[in-house]
């Protein structure tokens, strides 16, 4: 019986929660794709972790609590670079080589009881003392005082509603499946409105590089149809990660695989997809709806999809000869707000895959600064740095729901952002 | 004497499904883990919390749920109703209709008031 | 059933009833209060379809539901200390409670030792819920509407009083915190 | 002792039928999404898919949060089992037979949904953790605003049969189906049906908006408790909603149990498909259409098909 059980729990899929470092995203959504593997957003939901990418020191704490969050038999594989003590006893898989045999094996080992549960990794201490203090040794003193089992209580705050009740303090990230990994974010949440928002902490590696196209377009001619692939691909990712936010899984695992191999023969496929995705009745009742603030913030930041999809027409690329020639006007939306800014950026990837058709060998042929997927991209300044400027602002006052929608639909790559900031930092050195 | 006989089966169906899923859980959660503090911590992305999550929550849709509380009143009266009815006839859809009508009214001015709305 | 069952029945739901009602004034928690509030209510529907009373029992733990999650998400709203984490005493004034509760508890009991029991056995249980829906469209029918006139008051007035916002603007719009001394401004 | 006899019975039986309905449910929700993804459908995988997620839940821990309710995490999933359990026992399975027929078990089953509230609830609050508690209340707003339509569109079913008794009401469409004879019925009965389930368009307690929401903090068998008596709840609201509207085992040909089988794979592949063809509402949209749009949709439904019975 007990044999049967350990063969059976070892065909299962091995639920993996993985921490994308710096220059991982990508390889790890690629993950969801990979067979016998299932990505989950919750640590307790997993069986093993997967650490990828380059991190600094100032996450390895975070990364050592997410690993003690997992429920046993658990185990960790580090995909990166070169070996570290970050996870002692995780299984080692170089960055670039698929990760997915490790993890099954791992999970597996552990389904049969041949590989030991690995310990936690951090020192078994309360948040703060309360044994023992307190009328009833729980840690607290009279009603609402003292850390009651190690954690004060929330406390007052006036609210809009006229209402003096608790906001609730909640840091998200740096491993939520809610944002992009390495973003932290601190929230005063009142119910479910999220009353008070400030970025906290960015970026997962100082040493970030990123071998982007839209980098490297930043300092040498890139073909027009390179380009232009890479950006219908980078929207088609983005598609699929904002669609499993809204719960459509199946839709968003086709938006990856289209993303992961779209060439210009791809945008009727594309189009498909988008006609698809308009029929789930997202635009309807999914998406916050437009707000003007909000809108005319977004307006004015070159924020590339959601600028455009006010109806302003931000694009680097009209500045571009080689784009002039080949007919190129920018896709412009009308009224702002998530929903026109989804619809444009699956409009944008079928111009694109159509563009790169017609492309040829053209080259761009402006340096300096480019139309990223996210908007303007220049040395020392990334669309994803003015998105963070602007969050606080553009979800303050939001609902939860609402606000994760939002700071999805903002397209923030941190790994862009620390290359080109990176960059310029050692310019600046120089 | 009522027949209390299927209420009791169908209740021990009841007892027997809530038994079995209560028996496994805690069975489940006998086993140790979590032994360590930060095993414990709960999770939203890595860093601890501040505080308790267990707080004076402000539920803002609190309008809708006094609503409810004086709208879910006419099931009630509706399910003897609905019993009666063809043997009634007219008078049961004309006296329930105006029941239903005033009732309606009031959901009518909730939402003129925006108290289905709090985002 | 044989009467047998149906006493062990009885005695079974009045010992949750009243376990779970003292529950309710010794636990910490705003939420299990609520939950074991509902355990309550929901053993006395059991009493009464025990009783005869099949469709009003049944309807009682219906209404509860509802009812008792709506005073948890409430009082968790308005209670210091929501889920009890520094332990409490939410009863106050403890002689006078206890005197009163005595007083009741006696005079309930004398009433029902004392009075007595009606004994009019229900002849066709099945129909009850059909005689209700008669009574409730024949001679109840000036009730029955006066309840739809209450309910849809109630309704009214909950959403005036206690609406944040309305079609007019915010509630509180130019409303003034009041002053904690007697002599002090208001708060702007 | 005949009590305790189909007692026993009872719960075999009900519990059978929830463990097939929920492997169906499975099999329907991977076909659908194989559909939808463009993927292949490898039948012979999916079919062992169930029992090996079952296995591996029994060999992983159950966690803890830093100072949950105890209590009420374990009561959680118990109480939506049960409830599911309670539901499907009231189950018209052929002409005479069904696990229990109580008069009111329209009430009952009234009931047992309403309760369902109270189980997402105390699952989502029980962990002390923010993401859960989130989807608590989130549930919250869903249920007070799905209990009314729900009850308005099964209330409609017991006009003609004259009777809170299911049987009544599957018998009472012998000359008509209540699908044609209230054509609003089904489709709010099924939109609700999904907030009653978490399922879909409408989980919004355990979305992933909130990482999970309720179940967040849940692993191991905990977890697995937590997804299976979901999965049993809204087999249980298929099955009922078949036997209520679309004649249960009324049908020519073939036994009555099989067309039960039928009708209720039918209403779970049509909720199968609803998780993956469409998005999920936002929460105050989904408040606003209840109240606004379908308790009056659905009280018209009441009047109108009432008015052809007289």
């Amino acid at each position: 019986m007990t044999s049967l059980i350990a063969r059976l729990a070892a065909g299962s899929d091995a639920r993996v929660f993985a921490i994308a470092g710096a220059g991982s995203r990508a390889a790890v959504q690629d993950l969801r794709l990979a067979d016998g593997v299932e990505l989950v957003d919750s640590p307790r939901a997993a069986d093993v972790l997967l650490v990828a990418g380059a991190l600094d020191p100032r996450h390895h704490d975070a990364v050592r609590r997410v690993h003690d969050a997992l429920p046993h038999p658990r185990a960790s594989v580090r995909w990166a670079g070169s070996r570290d003590v970050l996870v002692p006893g995780a299984a080692h898989v170089a960055l670039g080589t698929d990760p997915s045999s490790a993890i099954r094996a791992a999970h597996q080992a552990l389904m049969h009881g041949t590989m030991p549960t690995e310990p936690p990794l951090l020192p078994d201490e309360d948040p703060a003392p309360w044994r023992g203090v307190g009328p009833y040794g729980q840690g607290g003193s009279g009603m609402t005082g003292g850390t009651p089992y190690g954690r004060p209580m929330a406390e007052l705050a006036p609210d809009r509603d006229g209402l003096r009740l608790d906001l609730l303090p909640t840091r998200l990230g740096p491993f939520s499946s809610l944002l992009p990994h390495g973003l932290e974010l601190d929230l005063r949440v009142s119910g479910d409105i999220l009353v008070g928002v400030e970025v906290a902490a960015t970026g997962l590696a100082a040493s970030a590089t990123s071998a982007s196209l839209f980098i490297r377009a930043l300092t040498e001619p890139v073909s027009i149809a390179e380009l232009e692939i890479g950006r219908a691909r980078d929207h088609l990712r983005w598609t699929a990660d904002a669609l499993r936010l809204q719960g459509l899984r199946a839709l968003s695992l086709r938006a990856l695989r289209l993303g992961l191999h779209a060439a210009p023969g791809d945008h009727r496929a594309v189009e498909r997809l988008a006609a698809d995705i308009a029929r789930t009745g997202i635009y309807r009742w999914s998406l916050p709806a437009a707000d003007g603030a909000r809108t005319e913030l977004l307006a004015g930041a070159r924020l590339g999809p959601s600028t455009r999809a006010s109806g302003v027409g931000e694009d680097e690329r009209q500045a571009d000869p080689a784009y002039r020639s080949l007919g190129f006007a920018p896709l412009l939306g009308a009224g702002g707000g998530a929903a026109a800014a989804w619809r444009l950026r699956l409009a944008e990837a079928v111009r694109s895959l159509e563009l790169a058709g017609r492309g040829g060998d053209t080259r761009s042929a402006v340096t300096g600064a480019v139309e990223s997927p996210r908007g303007r991209l220049a040395l020392g300044d990334a669309p994803s740095g003015r998105a963070l400027g602007l969050l606080p602002t553009l979800i303050e006052g939001m609902e939860w729901g609402d606000a994760m929608a939002t700071i999805a639909a903002l397209d923030i790559d941190l790994d862009e952002l620390g290359a080109v900031t990176a960059g310029t930092s050692a310019e600046a050195a120089a | 004497m009522v027949d209390l006989g299927p209420l009791a089966i169908a209740s021990a169906v009841m007892v027997a499904a809530l038994l079995a899923v209560l028996g496994s859980w805690l069975r489940a959660a006998r086993r140790p883990s979590s032994r360590t503090a930060p095993e414990r911590v709960p999770f939203t992305g890595g860093q601890p919390p501040s505080v308790h999550a267990w707080s004076r929550y402000h539920v803002r849709y609190y309008p809708m749920a006094l609503l409810f509380l004086a709208f879910d009143m006419e099931m009630v009266f509706m399910y003897p109703w609905a019993v009666v009815f063809v043997g009634e006839g007219l008078v049961a859809m004309v006296e329930m209709g105006m029941f239903i009508g005033i009732l309606l009214l009031g959901v009518l001015y909730a939402w003129r008031e925006r108290a289905f709305r709090w985002t | 059933m044989s009467d047998l069952p149906v006493s062990l029945a009885f005695a079974a739901f009045s010992a949750v009833a009243v376990v779970a009602g003292i529950r309710v004034f010794r636990t910490d928690s705003m939420v299990r209060a609520a939950f074991y509030l509902l355990a309550s209510f929901a053993a006395v529907g059991a009493i009464m379809v025990l009783l005869g009373a099949e469709f009003l029992g049944m309807v009682l733990i219906l209404m509860m539901a509802g009812e008792m999650l709506v005073m948890a998400i409430v009082m968790v709203m308005y209670m210091m200390n929501p889920a009890g984490l520094n332990p409490m005493v939410m009863v106050h004034q403890h002689r006078t409670a206890i005197a009163a509760g005595a007083v009741a508890f006696l005079a309930l009991a004398g009433v029902g030792l004392a009075g007595g029991v009606p004994q009019r056995p229900v002849t066709n249980p099945g129909a009850a819920t059909g005689d209700l829906g008669r009574e409730l469209l024949g001679n109840s029918m000036l009730v029955f509407q006066t309840a739809g006139v209450t309910l849809l008051g109630t309704m009214v007035g909950a959403i005036a009083i206690a609406a944040p916002r309305g079609r007019f603007g915010d509630a509180d719009a130019d409303s003034q915190e009041p002053a904690l001394q007697p002599d002090e401004e208001p708060e702007a | 002792m005949s009590v305790a006899l189909d007692a026993a019975l009872g719960v075999a039986a009900v519990g059978g039928m929830l463990a097939v309905g929920s492997l169906a449910l499975a099999f329907a929700d991977e076909a659908a999404a194989a559909a939808v993804a463009g993927a292949p459908l490898r039948p012979r995988r999916l079919l062992v898919a169930p029992f090996r997620r079952a296995a591996s839940a029994l060999l992983t821990a159950t966690t803890t949060t830093e100072r949950p309710d105890g209590g009420g995490r374990a009561l959680a999933p118990a109480l939506l089992a049960g409830l599911a359990a309670l539901a499907m026992s009231m189950l018209p399975l052929a002409p005479g037979v069904v696990p229990a027929d109580p008069s009111t078990g329209f009430v009952v089953f009234s009931a047992a949904v309403a309760f369902v509230m109270i189980a997402v609830f105390l699952h989502g609050w029980s962990p002390n953790s923010t993401l859960p508690l989130h989807g608590a209340y989130r549930f919250g707003a869903v249920a007070l605003s799905f209990q009314i339509p729900f009850l308005l569109a099964m209330l409609a079913t017991a006009l003609p049969a004259q009777s809170l008794s299911l049987v009544r009401i599957v018998e009472a469409q012998a000359p008509l189906w209540n699908v044609i004879r209230e054509p609003l019925g089904l489709p709010i009965y099924l939109i609700v049906g999904l907030a009653v389930g978490l399922w879909g368009p409408l989980n919004l307690p355990d979305a992933d908006d909130l990482a999970g929401g309720t179940s967040a903090e849940d692993s191991g068998l905990a977890r697995w408790l937590w997804e299976a008596a979901r999965t049993s709840m809204l087999v249980a609201v298929a099955a009922l909603g078949s036997a209520a509207f679309l004649g249960g085992y009324l049908g020519p040909l073939l036994p009555g149990p099989v067309w039960v089988a039928l009708k209720t794979a039918l209403l779970l592949a049509v909720m199968a498909v609803a998780r993956h063809a469409l998005a999920r509402a936002r929460i105050e949209r989904f408040v606003e259409v209840a109240w606004v749009l379908l308790v009056p949709l659905a009280l018209l439904n009441v009047f109108v098909s009432g008015a052809f019975l007289l």
